[in-house]
């Protein structure tokens, strides 16, 4: 018996249709510690957090709080027992408002039993003054953009004062600003004695915050030590269960003509004056804090936003784009930030999510051709090393990282020339992250042009050429490789552009 | 400066405000249309006469906005209102006549909610079944016969209370209890999370099937009252009676502004879709329009009213697509 | 019918030039309401002093309600209520008459309320009609099937009852083998028809409440060589059930005569109105429709242009 | 391990094929209960009654995988069916007036159509303003009267090809159809994309607007075609047929396993839906029961059909939370 044990796993197991997600997992979290658990896309971590925090119910094994067998039926008994946790999927109600979305399922209470309006209101203001944000309470949650979103969850599971916070890839929507918030927060709590079980993929933040370090590899746990036993060399390892270099080495690819020309692309609500170009085989990136509005200029340029100003040029030739289909057909394609609301089609299967932007490549003699399409699908799916029980596997029952790729794929198949890529490496382990650079050079030795929106500075100086930096709706600087420092991105990205 | 915040403030009311917009609209121009519209009996009479409509809409209304919905409200009023009629004549006592027919409506919802919630049937398929089987019951008690010489059971629904007809009192009643509801208790509020995002909501610590059901008994308290006043209005315990009326109460939450993907709606919408239906019937009838050309009127200006609530609702966000909404 | 200015000089209460009156109309999506309710609007034109107007009561008790009590709002002269179910109206057509309105029931009436008048045709009777020769033409031990129309209906349940007592009671011998609700309608019917000749060797008569359903357990059975000759009863005499007794498919129907009715409603309308009459209580006839009469009352269709 | 497979298949069988081994025992059970069951004129009238209304809920299916439905569907058919006869009685041409009702059938479903896509109304309202609209147009189109003596037009509905009655075979061409549409289409994936995430499948190239439009126009076309066999089945034109109808295609698609929820559906499960109810039915009447514990029944089993293939499709995953379905 140790005391010192806040929360233990021991033996639990998990099957999924056609899985076993988790396999006799075992280790334990002390208190006043940052645990990490880190793993590559799938290995199980989302679904034994889940099993904590009483979504899913374990098949086999026991959880422990204070050395006490404790079975979780749902959310509201683990959020009793003192387990809160934040989301790896946002999963949010879009018509509530900033403030109610804070006490969902906690709603202060008057003397008599109503709803009180008013400490909601006191409440969220004192909440959003500390952390120093500046939402109005009543915005609807649909009005924000992810990060925003994030950053709320974040402060809703805090706000719970839990004895054990679980948060599940929490970083991988917010810029680094955000993040040294978060970073300073877990430190609070530890100091209380609070334990955070933390999930991240990347990996100088698990080096910079953990005391532990479990690592996850296929549903079984590998090895659980702590960090000071650790290096980031042997992490990988354990996951990948092989060799990974840690650092992407980019390669010298030759740069070509201009193939994307934007000038003056203008709608007065988000963004103003955008001018940027693209060049054969470059791969250039979008830098910028939260609310910047790349993602915004983003959606114009592909088609799904309508913008009021500006001219869009294709190789020298101007183009209209009113809808995505036109954006295909000028071979542009987009990954989404936001992947469950953009990215999948939940209820239907690995195959059509893969299918669905180039149907008409599978038409013979007028009728979907299933053997072509099963041909195509698997092809790519295996070189994008999607870990899937079968292409006919809905998507939903996927891991997030394998999300990714599966929606990755789905525009691979469009075969396109601009590839604009939003937070590409989102929630994507260690290896995936590095397939996916590897696909970006692979890309660009084709030829192809990647524009690159990122809030993770590290990966846009790796990978990218050139870097626009935008604030507030505005580019406000652009850099060259040989120029690339965090601190002037950073310059550039608080600076409101002089005129 | 000025002009700007006027017209902010009017860009608001309309957004904000556009189905009481229309309300209003309607009732001026059936008011140029018809000098009778107006009297104070005339709106006597059209509210009475929605009034058991809008009693089955505020039911609708909370079990819509949590995502769920109710076929079988109609076929529960008739059963609650029959066996409520054979209390009456049974024991002479109001009392236990109309608590007879909460009963059976409460009873009849905790069915639906239990195959909801138990057994996870899709709320559409569950109240369709407690629709067939609830008129089934009511015409299998009665063979099928009308039960007429209800006496004073007729004072629910025939009767005044504070100089109004007492449907017209009890629609009140329960929009404020409606309203309450919704605003300011743990409950309400759940209901707008679990329609908002069902997932999110259980994995906020709400529990969802306890929401669920109390949903349903809510709405089973309405569907018994609306089969009280119903018989009694009627004068008679009808097992065939009221056919139609879930659409009725459907209609009257949708154009309301109460949205089938969830989340949204309000009992004040509820009662003003229901008073644009009444308003409209009425003044048709009133100018005297041929009733076959009314159906199409009727149906053409529920969809200008409910196109033009979301067209100003969302004007403003110019996304290219089609906003939640239309689904 | 009679021309208005014959009418003019007789005494009245309250002298008008023109009286204002409501036809509240059970359902005028049902077929024969809204043959009447044509048939009341084609004789009212006759009349110089009063002007009609149709309302839909839209087979729902409520809506018909409403429609009374709108009516007693707008004080119309005259109210004449074809209601969807008498006891429902009843309150509402007493507080007409206490409102000083005249109200004529029909189709059916709503008896017992002094100072309301009435005209009707009687659905026992329009039923008893076909029974009574049902009784000697009905062979011995038949099987037959009875289509009703929906429960708690009025007409629906007087029919079914004089049916009973008029011809099963009178004949133990006769077999009912299938017995369902088609509510009016002739594809219900025909389904259970169908059904029906699955489930028994031998069905000798249709017994419908309507000739609506009449007309769909004979579509089932009409070319079928094992049912030659099966008997079949209706009510209301609709063009469809005219042409199928001149083909020799059915056997009698009584004739519910929208014309009568409404010649019978504006006359006596008009007999209130003008203080000729303080209260009228009046039935048309339900004549039997054979295929030894049948020829008169397909030209009466084709007058009224339902048959070409 | 032989055993082992055996059962894995059995249980595999079992989760998919849910709703066919409901169809299945149904059969079985009325075959038990009543010799006439069986026989080959039962089975083909089962299927000819069941024709008009599955060829409903084929459209139906369409538009619901896509996350809409279509109220209105009755009263098309309605529209359709006495435009087309009486376009017959004027004509004399066969083929006119089946175009006549397929014309129809198509126009009011532009009009649902644009009311969803350009107008961004919900489906509901959309085809709920449409369902009274068409309606209204009938009754007044025919004056309320009933159209007689349509002569040939009978053959589309009590005619026979290759031996079978019409109706069925356009049922069975309409199933093959759909099938096909929905399997083998870019039509069909796009419907099942949008059902499944709308916004996904917008920013994933596909013409949301364009795709429910012709979801909206193919059933407009199963609409005309199910006129022109409901009135030819009839013998007549009638303005106030099939009422009731859009309630029957929507029960035979949620038994058949389509979802409200969007993105799931197929045309033969509709097809296994149809059939449990027709079956169902059949066998009442054939062991004679009360037609008021008739209803009771046939909402029981409804029930208990859509809940026994909900919990085998689910029962392995044993999540807590309420599955998306039951929504
Ligand atoms: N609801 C579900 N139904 C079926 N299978 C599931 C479900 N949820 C997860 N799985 C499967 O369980 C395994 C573990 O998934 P999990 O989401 O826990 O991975 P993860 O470690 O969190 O990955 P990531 O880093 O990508 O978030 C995967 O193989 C996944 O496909
Ligand atoms: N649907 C919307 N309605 C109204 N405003 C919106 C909407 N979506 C985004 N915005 C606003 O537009 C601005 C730009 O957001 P955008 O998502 O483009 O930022 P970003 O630079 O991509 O940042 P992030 O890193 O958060 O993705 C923000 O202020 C945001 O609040
Ligand atoms: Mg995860
Ligand atoms: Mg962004």
């Amino acid at each position: 018996m140790n005391l010192d044990i806040k929360l233990r796993v021991s033996n639990v197991e998990k099957f999924f249709p056609g899985v076993k997600a988790l396999d006799k997992i075992n280790f334990a979290v002390r208190k006043g510690t940052v645990h990490v658990i880190c793993g590559e896309n799938g290995a199980g971590k989302s679904t034994l957090m889940k099993v904590i925090n009483g979504i899913y119910k374990q098949d086999a094994g026991q959880i422990l709080i204070d050395e006490k067998v404790v079975d979780i039926k749902n959310p509201i008994e683990a959020r009793s027992l003192g387990i809160s946790m934040i989301f790896q999927e946002l999963n949010y109600m879009p018509e509530m408002t900033i403030e109610e979305s804070l006490f969902v399922g906690n709603w202060p209470k008057d003397r008599y039993g109503k709803v009180d309006w008013k400490e909601i209101r006191k409440r969220t203001l004192q909440l959003l003054e500390k952390e120093n944000l500046n939402y109005a309470p009543e915005t609807k949650i649909k009005d924000l953009t992810v990060s925003d979103i994030q950053m709320l969850e974040i402060l809703k599971a805090i706000s719970y004062n839990s004895d054990i916070i679980i948060m599940d890839e929490p970083t991988s929507a917010i810029t680094q600003k955000e993040v040294e918030v978060l970073f300073k927060k877990i430190n609070e709590l530890t100091k209380r004695g609070t334990c955070v079980i933390y999930i991240s993929h990347k990996m100088d933040e698990i080096f910079r915050i953990a005391d532990e370090i479990t690592v996850f590899r296929d549903g079984c746990v590998v090895d659980s030590r702590p960090k000071e036993d650790y290096d980031m060399e042997t992490v990988i390892t354990q996951m990948v269960g092989r060799k990974v270099e840690s650092i992407f080495q980019k390669e010298d690819i030759e740069i070509g003509e201009q193939v994307l020309q934007v000038y003056g692309l203008t709608d007065a609500a988000k963004f103003k004056n955008i001018n940027f170009q693209v060049c054969k085989g470059e791969i250039v990136g979008f830098a910028g804090l939260m609310g910047a509005g790349r993602t915004e200029v983003m959606r114009a340029l592909f088609g799904l936003d309508e913008y009021q100003a500006g001219e869009v040029l294709i190789k020298g030739k101007k183009v209209n784009i009113r809808n995505v289909r036109d954006s295909i057909d000028q071979k542009i394609v987009m990954l989404s930030e936001d992947r469950r609301r953009f990215g999948i089609i939940p209820v239907r299967s690995v195959r059509e999510n893969v299918s669905l932007s180039s149907l008409k490549k599978f038409i013979y003699k007028g009728r979907l051709h299933a053997e072509i399409e099963n041909q195509t699908v698997a092809d790519l799916c295996k070189k994008m090393n999607v870990k899937t029980p079968s292409y006919e596997t809905s998507i939903e029952a996927l891991s997030g990282g394998n999300q990714q790729k599966v929606i990755l794929s789905k525009w691979m198949v469009t075969d396109p020339d601009i590839l604009i890529l939003d937070e590409p490496t989102r929630g994507i382990d260690v290896g995936a992250k590095h397939e996916i650079y590897k696909l970006m050079t692979m890309l660009t030795k084709q030829g192809k042009a990647v524009i690159m929106v990122s809030s993770e500075l590290p990966e846009l100086i790796m990978m990218c050429d050139r870097i626009y930096v935008m604030a507030k709706g505005e580019i406000t600087g652009m850099l060259k490789r040989d120029e690339f420092t965090q601190e002037k991105i950073m310059a550039y990205a608080t600076a409101i552009r002089a005129q | 400066m000025n002009a700007l915040n006027k017209s902010k403030l009017w860009a608001n009311l309309k957004s904000k405000y556009s189905i009481y917009m229309v309300l209003l609209a309607l009732f001026l121009v059936s008011w140029l249309a018809n000098e009778n519209f107006v009297s104070g009996e005339n709106l006597k009479n059209i509210s009475t006469q929605i009034s058991v409509g809008t009693i089955l809409a505020f039911g609708q209304t909370i079990l819509i906005i949590s995502g769920m919905l109710d076929l079988s409200s109609a076929s529960v009023l008739a059963l609650a209102g029959v066996l409520s009629v054979s209390a009456y004549k049974m024991t002479g006592s109001l009392v236990i006549a109309f608590l007879v027919a909460i009963l059976v409506g409460v009873l009849c919802n905790v069915l639906n909610g239990l195959m909801v919630t138990k057994f996870k049937a899709p709320p559409f398929i569950a109240t369709l079944a407690m629709m067939t089987m609830a008129r089934g019951a009511a015409l299998m008690y009665t063979n099928g016969q009308n039960i007429y010489q209800i006496g004073d059971y007729v004072v629910f629904g025939q009767g005044r209370i504070l100089g109004l007809p007492a449907p017209i009192i009890f629609m009140i009643g329960l929009l404020v209890l409606t309203w309450y509801l919704l605003k300011h208790t743990v409950f309400g509020r759940s209901v707008y999370a679990i329609g908002g995002n069902e997932e999110a909501a259980n994995a906020s610590g709400i529990n969802v099937n306890k929401v669920k059901m109390r949903a349903f008994i809510i709405n089973g308290i309405f569907v018994g009252i609306a089969g009280v006043l119903f018989m009694s209005r009627i004068n008679g315990g009808m097992p065939n009676g009221a056919i139609g009326y879930e659409f009725k109460a459907l209609t009257a939450a949708v154009i309301g502004g109460t949205s089938f993907t969830g989340g949204i709606g309000t009992a004040s919408g509820t009662l003003a879709g229901a008073f644009i239906v009444g308003f409209l019937d009425n003044i048709m009838v009133l100018i005297g329009v041929n009733s076959y050309l009314q159906q199409i009127v009727r149906g053409a200006i529920i969809a200008l009213a409910v196109i033009y609530d979301i067209w100003a609702k969302t004007k403003k966000t110019k996304l290219k697509l089609g906003n939640v909404e239309s689904k | 019918s009679q021309p208005a200015t014959e009418q003019a000089a007789a005494p009245a209460a309250e002298q008008k030039d023109v009286y204002r009156v409501a036809y509240i109309a059970r359902a005028q999506a049902d077929s024969f309401a809204a043959w009447m309710a044509n048939a009341v609007i084609e004789e009212a034109a006759k009349y110089d002093n009063i002007k009609l107007e149709v309302f839909d009561g839209q087979a729902s008790d409520d809506t018909e309600n409403s429609l009374i009590e709108n009516a007693i709002t707008n004080k119309y002269d005259v109210i004449i209520v074809q209601p969807n179910n008498g006891e429902a109206q009843r309150p509402y057509v007493e507080r007409a008459v206490a409102a000083g309105i005249k109200v004529i029931t029909t189709n059916a009436r709503i008896s017992g309320i002094p100072g309301s008048s009435s005209v009707d045709a009687d659905p026992y009777v329009q039923a008893k009609v076909n029974a009574d020769l049902a009784v000697s033409q009905i062979p011995q031990n038949a099987n037959v099937v009875v289509l009703m129309g929906p429960p708690g209906n009025f007409h629906a349940d007087a029919r079914r009852e004089s049916w009973q007592k008029e011809f099963f009671e009178k004949r133990p011998d006769v077999k009912i083998v299938g017995e369902e609700i088609a509510n009016w309608n002739k594809d219900e019917a025909m389904n259970y028809m169908e059904t029906w000749v699955q489930a028994n060797d031998k069905i000798d008569a249709i017994i419908a409440m309507n000739d609506n359903m009449a007309a769909g357990a004979i579509e089932v059975v009409k070319d079928n060589p094992n049912y030659k000759g099966i008997l079949s009863y209706g009510v209301d005499g609709t063009a469809e059930a005219t042409l199928l007794i001149q083909q020799g498919l059915m056997t009698s129907t009584s004739l519910q005569s929208a014309y009568d009715l409404a010649t019978a409603l504006l006359d006596t309308a008009n007999k209130l109105v003008t203080g000729v009459e303080k209260e009228i209580n009046m039935d048309i006839n339900s004549p039997i429709i054979t295929k030894d009469n049948v020829e008169q009352y397909i030209e009466m269709h084709k007058r009224a242009g339902a048959i070409k």
